[in-house]
C-alpha cells in the first residue's frame, strides 16, 4: 500500500501536488507552518496510488512516496 | 519648488528627464534597477528613448552611439556592470564624448552582495579602463544631491566633453527623502554640430574616433587631454563641515559622510573639536584644500571613515603628505557604519593623538 | 528632534507602503524625513522592514540600530526588532499573527490585532497594515494625526470604497495606539 | 516500507530561497536525480548563473562554480577543457543566457563544447524583479515594459533552441516545460539524454525548459502554469530540435 | 565625353590602406553608390569596426563613428534610436560581427533596429595577422589553427545570415559575394534594398558579403577569388534569407 | 643553459609552458597575438589546451573556470581587451583563485594605437574592476625578466591564491632577445584538491564562488582579502641601479627603465651623479624603500619617466612625501622615449635642483 | 565610343580588371608605379565595350569608363 | 661597445630575417643583441624596418634615433632612414631598386645591386636581402662573418639547394661589403 508524506515545514504551499494529484488524496490545510504558509496535507491517504506525481511536481523536495509490497510503475522517469 | 518624497534612484531618472536629457540605455541590475524601472515608464511619456541593452557592455556602446550623435545621454548601473562599461568608458573618453555615468556601488568584488559600498572608488577616480583617460567623479551624500549633480552632470559632460560619473551607493538609491527638482536650472545643451553624427549636410562629414594611427598624433592628443583633466580641478567641489576649530578633521564622502556628520555632532556636545572634510568631486580630489587643513597646526590627527578596504585612504595620506597622523575606520562587504562605532572610533583617535575637549 | 520607526512584517504585508505614508505625512508637515527600505536577497521570501527617521534637521545617518519604535507584523519581525528597541520607546505588536509579547518593561508595548481589524472592515486581512499605521501615529505622535489622514485620503482618491474602508482601519488602530499612550502616560506619572 | 520518490543523493537538505511555486526547485531536482543515476555526483561540476538560481549551489551536493551573469558557458568551457573527465553543466536563466550571455552560449554550442546546458526559460528576470527579458511575451507586462512587451519596439521573443539547432555543429538541442507532471517526466528523459551525450563525448547538449514566475508574473503558482500552456506554449514549441545523429 | 563609371560621391580621394584586391574597397564602393543613388549622403551616419575596415571612416565622405571591437551594432543603436531620421549603418568583419560580437548583432537584429549591417565574412582575422574566425572553413590553415581548422576540436564556421534570419522579428537578410563581377552587381542590389528598407522604416537589415584577404590566405587576389568560390561558396549559398514582407 | 633568440610574445608563451602552464584562452590583439598563435601550435605538442574564444570577456571566464578546476592557467591580451576582463579578474580575486594575467600594454584611450605604452598602470595597480581586490602587478624591463617574471607569477599567484599580472608593452612583447629558460626553476603546483573543482569523491563537495548573501561575512572576507594584499608587500621588487652616490634618482619602470639606464651611463660619464630606483613590482609599490632615499639628505631630486601622462607619478609622489622636488618627463600615445631626450631632461632636473658634478 | 582610364598610381596591380574584362582589354603593364606596383593598363582600347566591369571588380576606385555618343547599358547595377 | 643597425625595405623583401639572422649570429659568438621591428599599422602594404642592437653587456634602450648603419632596401627606407646614420657610421644602398643615392660625406656609403645578385644566382630577386646582409657583414665586421654564415647554413639546413644559392649571395654582397669598407678606410687613411 502506497504513502505519501509532507514535511509539512518544507511545503511553501504552492499547490502544484493538488493539482497534480489525480486521486484528490491532496489538500491545503488551514494551519500555517513555521514559514508561515498553508501547507498540502494528505486528506484521502487511503486514496493514494503511489504514482508520485505529487513528488514529481513538488519544487521543494518536501514530499515522500513510500510503499509495502509491490508497487507498479506508472511511468519511467 | 514644493518637495517630493522619493527614491533616490528614480529621482536620478527624474533628474535626468528634467536636465534634459531623454535617451536612456541600461540593463538592469540591482540596486538601482528601479532608474530604468521608471524610466521605462516615463521616457514615453516625455517622447523620449528607453532601451535596455543585451548587456553592460552593449548600453555602454549605445551610450558611446547617442553621445557621437550629440544628444544627452545618461547610463546607470552598479559595480559589476560599471567593470563591463569600462572598455565603453575609455572609448568615450578617447573619442572627447560627453556622457553621464552613475554607478550605484555595492559589495565587492566579483558578485559580492547588493547592499551599500563605497569599493568603486579607485575604478571610479583612477580610470578602472586602459589609458590615459580620466573623468569627473562626484559622491552626493543625499538624494536631492543626487539629483543636483546628475543634472549638473550634463552640462559638465558637455563642458569638457568627457564622460561624467555621479557615484552613489545602495543607500542613497534605495532611500526615500524629500526632492526639489527646481534647485538647479536646466542649461541649454551645447552646439554639436561642428563634431557630432548629425549627419553632414551643409558641412564636411563629421568622425567621433579615438583611433589614431600616428603615434605622435596620439601623443599630442594624449597631452591635450592630460590638459584637460587638469582643467576640471576647476570643479573641485566639497563641504567643510565645522572645520574652523577642529584639531581633527574626518574625511568621508557620500553615505558614509552622513553617519559622520551624526556622530560629530553627537561628539561636539562632549566638547570634541571634531570637524568634518568632506569630497564632493572625488576626482579630482580636493588635495589642496585638505593639505593646507593637514597642515594647520592646530589639526593634531586625520580620520578617513570608508565603506572599503582603503581606497579614498590613499590620496588622503598623500594630501596630508602623511604629516598628521592619519587613522583609518571601515566597514565593507555592504554595511554601513552606525553612528555608535563611529564615534567610538573618532573618540579614541582624537584622543589618542591629544585633542583637547 | 530626530525620531525612529520601523516596520516589519513579511513581504506583502505592507510595511514598506505605511512606512511611505508616514513619510509623506512628515514631509507634509514640513519636517526633514528618511525613508529607508531593507533591500536584498532576504527579500524574497523572507522578512522585509523599513525605518522612517523624522527630524526637525536634515538627517544625517539614516542607519538606526536602535529606533524609538519598532512595528512588528509577523513572529521573525518580533524576533529581530523586539529588542532593538531604544529604552523608553514603543512597540507595536500585530497581534492577530504574533501569539507571543515581549517581557520588556522599559518601553511602551502595544497589541493590536491588525489583521482581525482589517477583516472586520473589509472581509480580508489586507489592510491590516494601515491599522498599524494607525496605531503607530496613536501610540506615538511624532505626526499629527490629520496629517496622516490626508496621506491615505489622497493615496486612495481614486477609489472610494477602499478609502472609506482604510480611513475605517486607521481610526481603530489609532484609538488603540492613542489609549495605550495614555495608559503608559498615566501610569509612568503614577 | 519502501521509498519509491524522495530527494536525490545529489541535493542537499537546504531549503531553497525560491518562491512558493517556482519551477526552479524542480528543475533542479530533475537534474540531481539524472546525476545521481548516471552515477555521476562525484565528477561532476555544476556552473550557477546570476540569476534566481545564483544559489544553486547551497542545494547541489556536488562540486559548483558560481559564474559570472552570462558567462557560464566560458566558464564551463574552461572547466571541461581543462578537466575532460568531469561532467559539467550550466543552469542559466534567460536573462542570463538569453540576453547578456548570448555571445557564450552560441560559441559554447558552436565550438561543440562537451557540456550540458540547462536553460530555464521563465519569460523574465526573476531575481533582479522582474524586468523584461529577451524572452518574454508579446504584450507581457514587465517592471521595464510597463505597457506590454511592443514587438515593434523591442521585437519578439528570441527562442534559443530554435537559434542553437541551426548551428552546423553537431549537438542535442530540446526544449520542454515544467507545468504539468507529464511535462515534467519528459523534461527529466531530455536532461539525462543530454548527459548522457556529455558522458559518451559526443557533443554539446542543451534542454531549454519553459519555467515559471509566479512572483513576477503576479499570479498563483497554479494560475501560472496555465499561463504557461496559453501563452508560452504556443510561441515555444517543445521537441527535440536537434540531435547529433542528424549530422 | 560622359563618364559612365568612377567613384562615387560619398567617397574620399583618400587611397585606401588595403592590400591588393582586397575586396573590402569593393564593398565600401558599393555602400557608397547605394548611398549616393538613394541620395542619403548629407543624412548617413557610418560605422566603422575594430578589423582591417577599421579606417572605412576615412574613405567615407559620410558622418562617421569608429565603434568598439564587435559593437558596432550597439552603437549604430545608440545613434540610431536618438536621431531616427538619419540613416545608420555599420560595416563589420566576421571576427568583429560573429565571433566578440555575436551577442550585439543577434539583439540589434532582434530588436529590430532599423539599421543597415554590412557584414564581410573573409574568413580570418585580416587586420591582427591572420588568425582563426568563427567562419574560418573547415580545415583552413590560419596563425591560431597551424594544422588547419579541426571541426571536432573548435566546431563548424557559423553562418551568420542563416543564424540571424531564424529570429522571429521582422528583417531582411541576404547573402552575397564579391568574387565575381556578376556577383559584385548582385551584392550592391543587396545593398539597396537593405538600405531602402532602412529609409522606409520597415525593419533591420543585413548583408553578408563573402570577401576575399589575400595576404592572410596567401595567395594572390585573382587565386583568392577561385579559393572562395571553390571553398567557401558550398558552405555559404548565396542568397535572400529573410525578408520583412515573409513574416 | 645556452640562450635562445626569442620575440617577447612567444617567450611569454613558452615560460608558461616551463611553468607547467599547459592550458591557455585568449582573444587575439595586436601587440601580442604571436603568444596566442605560438601557443596554439606548442601547446598540442604537450598534451596541452589551447582555445580561441570569442572574446576577452570569455577568455577571461574561461580562466575562471579552468582557474576554479585547479589547474595553472594563463591569459593574455593588451589594454581594450584587458578593459573587457575585469569583471572576470574580480570575480578570480573574489573567489580566491590562482591565475596569471599578461597585459601588453598598448596606447590609449579607448581604440588609441598599437604601440608601446605604460598607460595602464592606474589600471594595473588599483584594479580596474569594481569592489576591493588587488593583484601583484610585475613590470619586466625584458625579454628575460618577462621569462622569467610568468614563470614565477604561477607559484605566486597559488602562493596568495589571487591573480597575477605580468604587465608588458609592444617593445617587450615584439623584440627578440636571447633568453635563458633554465634559470628559474619549475615549482610543482600547490594541492588543489581541498577547494577546486575537481569532482567530490571522497571529499566534501567543494564552491569556487564570491557572492556573499549575508553582509558581515562579506566584510569579513574583505578584511582577509585586505591582510592577503598586505602580505603580498614581502614580494616587493625593485632595483636599484647607481643609487649609492646619487643626488638625483629617477623613477622608471619596465621599458622605460631600460631608456633611463642608457641616460645615466652616459650622463655618469659627464659627471651627473644620478641613479634610478625601479619598480618591478608596481603593485605592491615599494613605497618604504623609495621613501627612505626620498628622506635621504644628499638626495635633491626625483625625477619620473613614464610613458603615460602620469600614473606612477603619483605613488612616486606620495611614496617620497614630496619632500624633495619630483620632475616628470613621459613620452606618450606609442613612444618610447629615446635616450636623447631623456638625457635632456635628466640634466636640466638635475642642475634645476643643484645637483654637483 | 568607350574609353577606359586608368589611375596608375591608386592602381595596386590586383589583376582583378584584368580578369574580368570580357574583352582583353586590360592587361598588366611591365613597369611599377610609385607605390612599387605593377599596374594595369588598357593595351587593346580600341576593343573596349564601355561594360565597366573593370570598375565595378576594382577595389581601389583607379579605374573610369566614358563614352562618346550613347552607350549600351549592360546590367542593372 | 654598442653597435646599431636598421634594416628597411617594403614588406616581403625579407628585411626582418635577415636581421634576424644578424642577431642570432652576433649572440653565437656570445654578444648581447636585441632585435627590434617596427610594427604597426603602417606593415599593411607599407615599408617595414628592424633593427639590431650589437652590445658586450645587456643592452639598455633598443630605441635608437641614430644607428650606425642603415640598410634600406626601397626609395623610402632611403629617404626615411639615409639622413639618420649616425656621423661616421655606414649606409648600404640596394641600388637595384633605388635609383638615387645620397650626398652625404661622413659616412661610408656602399651600393649594393641585391636583387640583381639574387637574379644572377637563383632568377628571381627573392634573396636580395641575404646579399643586403652579406654587404653589411663586408661593411661593418661587428660580427665575425663565419657566424653569420653558420646561421644561414642552419636556416636553410634542409633545403641544400637554396642553401647554396644564399651561400654564393652573401659571399657575393660580402665582397662588395668589404671592398667598399677597405677603400674607406684607405681613403681616410690617406
Ligand atoms: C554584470 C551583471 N549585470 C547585471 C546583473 C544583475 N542581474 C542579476 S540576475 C539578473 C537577471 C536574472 O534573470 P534570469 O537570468 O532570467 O534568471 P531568473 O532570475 O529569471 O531565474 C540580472 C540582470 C549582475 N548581477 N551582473
Ligand atoms: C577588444 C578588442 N579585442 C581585440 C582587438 C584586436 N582586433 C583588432 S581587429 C580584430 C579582428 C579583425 O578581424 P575581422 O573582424 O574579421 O576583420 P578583417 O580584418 O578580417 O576585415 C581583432 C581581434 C581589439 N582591437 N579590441
Ligand atoms: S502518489 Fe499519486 S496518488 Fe498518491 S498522493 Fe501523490 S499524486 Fe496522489
Ligand atoms: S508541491 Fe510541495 S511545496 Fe507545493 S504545496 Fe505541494 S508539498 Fe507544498
Ligand atoms: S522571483 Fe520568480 S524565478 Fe525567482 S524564485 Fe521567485 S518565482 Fe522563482
Ligand atoms: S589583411 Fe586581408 S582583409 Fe586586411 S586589407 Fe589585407 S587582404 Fe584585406
Ligand atoms: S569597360 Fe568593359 S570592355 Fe572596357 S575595359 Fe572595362 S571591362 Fe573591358
Ligand atoms: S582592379 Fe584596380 S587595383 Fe586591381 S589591377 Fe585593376 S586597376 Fe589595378
Ligand atoms: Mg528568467
Ligand atoms: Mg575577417
Amino acid at each position: 500500500m502506497p504513502s505519501v508524506k509532507i514535511d509539512k515545514d518544507r511545503c511553501k504551499g504552492c499547490e502544484h501536488c493538488v493539482t497534480a494529484c489525480p486521486r484528490g488524496v491532496l489538500e491545503m490545510s488551514k494551519d500555517i507552518n513555521v514559514k508561515g504558509y498553508f501547507y498540502s496535507t494528505p486528506v484521502n491517504p487511503h486514496k493514494c496510488i503511489g504514482c508520485t506525481l505529487c513528488g514529481v511536481v513538488c519544487p521543494d523536495l518536501a514530499i515522500t512516496v513510500s510503499v509495502h509490497g509491490t508497487q507498479y510503475k506508472y511511468f519511467n522517469y | 519648488m514644493s518637495k517630493i518624497l522619493m527614491k533616490g534612484a528614480e529621482a536620478v531618472g527624474e533628474a535626468a528627464i528634467r536636465a534634459g536629457c531623454i535617451s536612456y540605455f541600461c540593463y538592469p541590475i540591482t540596486p538601482q534597477s528601479e532608474v530604468a524601472e521608471y524610466l521605462s515608464k516615463r521616457l514615453p511619456e516625455v517622447g523620449g528613448t528607453f532601451v535596455q541593452a543585451e548587456s553592460e557592455v552593449a548600453a555602454s556602446q549605445m551610450v558611446y552611439g547617442a553621445a557621437g550623435a550629440g544628444v544627452r545621454i545618461m547610463t546607470t548601473s552598479s559595480s559589476p556592470g560599471i567593470s563591463l562599461m569600462t572598455e565603453g568608458i575609455s572609448y568615450i573618453a578617447g573619442a572627447e564624448l560627453p556622457a553621464v555615468f552613475v554607478n550605484i556601488v555595492r559589495g565587492g568584488p566579483g558578485l559580492g552582495g547588493i547592499l551599500p559600498s563605497q569599493a568603486d572608488y579607485f575604478q571610479a577616480t583612477k580610470g578602472g579602463g586602459h589609458g590615459d583617460y580620466r573623468f569627473l567623479a562626484i559622491a552626493p551624500a543625499s538624494v536631492q544631491e543626487m539629483v543636483e549633480w546628475v543634472m549638473r552632470a550634463f552640462p559638465l559632460a558637455e563642458k569638457y566633453r568627457n564622460p561624467v560619473m555621479v557615484v552613489g551607493d545602495g543607500l542613497l538609491a534605495q532611500m526615500m527623502e524629500p526632492v526639489d527638482f527646481g534647485c538647479v536650472e536646466p542649461t541649454p545643451q551645447i552646439d554639436v554640430e561642428s563634431w557630432a553624427t548629425t549627419g553632414c549636410k551643409d558641412r564636411p562629414a563629421n568622425l567621433i574616433n579615438s583611433l589614431f594611427l600616428d603615434p605622435l598624433k596620439l601623443e599630442e592628443f594624449n597631452w591635450k587631454l592630460k590638459a584637460k583633466y587638469e582643467a576640471m580641478e576647476a570643479e573641485i567641489a566639497y563641504e567643510e563641515y565645522k572645520m574652523d576649530d577642529c584639531e581633527m578633521f574626518v574625511v568621508a564622502y557620500g553615505t558614509t559622510s552622513r553617519v559622520v556628520r551624526t556622530a560629530i555632532n553627537a561628539l561636539r556636545e562632549e566638547g570634541y573639536k571634531i570637524g568634518m572634510f568632506r569630497p564632493i568631486t572625488i576626482f579630482p580630489f580636493p588635495q589642496k584644500a585638505m593639505r593646507a587643513y593637514g597642515e594647520n597646526p592646530r589639526v593634531k590627527s586625520v580620520a578617513v571613515v570608508e565603506m572599503s578596504n582603503g581606497q579614498m585612504l590613499e590620496d588622503v595620506k598623500w594630501a596630508v603628505l602623511e604629516k598628521k597622523p592619519v587613522e583609518f575606520f571601515a566597514r565593507n562587504g555592504g554595511i554601513v557604519p552606525n553612528p555608535h562605532e563611529t564615534m567610538e572610533f573618532l573618540r579614541k583617535s582624537y584622543e589618542k593623538h591629544g585633542g583637547t575637549k | 528632534m530626530e525620531r525612529e520607526v520601523t516596520f516589519a512584517g513579511f513581504g506583502g504585508q505592507g510595511v514598506m507602503t505605511v512606512g511611505k505614508f508616514l513619510a509623506q505625512g512628515a514631509m507634509n508637515k514640513g519636517m526633514e524625513v528618511a525613508w529607508v527600505p531593507s533591500y536584498g536577497p532576504e527579500m524574497r521570501g523572507g522578512t522585509a522592514y523599513c525605518t522612517v527617521v523624522i527630524a526637525d534637521e536634515p538627517v544625517g545617518s539614516p542607519i538606526v540600530r536602535n529606533p524609538e519604535t519598532a512595528v512588528v507584523m509577523n513572529r521573525p519581525s518580533l524576533d529581530k526588532f523586539g529588542p532593538e528597541v531604544k529604552p523608553g520607546g514603543c512597540l507595536i505588536i500585530n497581534s492577530s499573527l504574533i501569539d507571543v509579547t515581549t517581557d520588556r518593561q522599559d518601553i511602551l508595548v502595544v497589541t493590536v490585532p491588525c489583521n482581525q481589524i482589517s477583516m472586520e472592515v473589509t472581509g480580508t486581512g489586507r489592510s491590516a497594515n494601515i491599522a498599524a499605521l494607525g496605531a503607530y501615529a496613536g501610540a506615538v505622535p511624532v505626526v499629527d494625526f490629520a496629517s496622516i489622514e490626508d496621506v491615505v485620503k489622497t493615496k486612495f482618491a481614486k477609489k472610494p470604497k477602499v478609502l472609506e474602508d482604510n480611513m475605517a482601519i486607521l481610526q481603530k488602530g489609532y484609538e488603540i495606539g492613542r489609549s495605550a499612550r495614555e495608559a503608559w502616560d498615566a501610569g509612568k506619572g503614577a | 516500507m519502501k521509498t519509491i520518490f524522495s530527494r536525490p543523493r545529489a541535493m542537499t537538505e537546504t531549503i531553497t530561497h525560491y518562491c512558493p511555486g517556482c519551477t526552479h526547485g524542480t528543475a533542479h531536482r530533475l537534474v540531481a536525480e539524472v546525476i545521481d543515476e548516471l552515477g555521476l555526483r562525484e565528477s561532476t561540476v555544476g556552473v550557477a548563473p546570476v540569476g534566481c538560481s545564483v544559489l544553486l549551489y547551497n542545494y547541489m551536493d556536488t562540486d559548483m562554480h558560481q559564474a559570472a551573469h552570462g558567462r557560464a558557458p566560458a566558464v564551463a568551457t574552461g572547466i571541461k577543457r581543462t578537466r575532460p573527465n568531469l561532467t559539467v553543466y550550466t543552469y542559466q536563466g534567460d536573462g542570463d543566457l538569453a540576453s547578456i550571455g548570448m555571445a557564450e552560449i552560441i560559441h559554447a554550442a558552436n565550438r561543440g563544447e562537451k557540456i550540458t546546458v540547462v536553460f530555464i526559460n521563465n519569460a523574465i528576470y526573476g531575481m533582479t524583479g522582474g524586468q523584461m527579458a529577451p524572452t518574454t511575451m508579446p504584450g507581457q507586462r514587465t517592471t521595464t515594459s510597463p505597457a506590454g512587451r511592443d514587438v515593434d519596439n523591442v521585437g519578439y521573443p528570441i527562442r534559443v533552441a530554435e537559434l542553437l539547432s541551426t548551428l552546423r555543429t553537431p549537438s542535442y538541442v530540446v526544449r520542454g516545460s515544467l507545468h504539468t507532471p507529464h511535462n515534467i517526466i519528459e523534461a527529466k528523459k531530455a536532461i539525462r539524454q543530454a548527459f548522457q551525450y556529455q558522458v559518451d563525448g559526443t557533443c554539446f547538449s542543451f534542454v531549454e525548459l519553459l519555467s515559471i514566475c509566479p512572483t513576477n508574473w503576479g499570479i498563483t503558482p497554479v494560475k501560472s502554469n496555465e499561463w504557461l500552456e496559453k501563452n508560452m506554449l504556443p510561441y515555444y514549441p517543445l521537441g527535440v530540435y536537434k540531435t547529433p545523429e542528424e549530422n
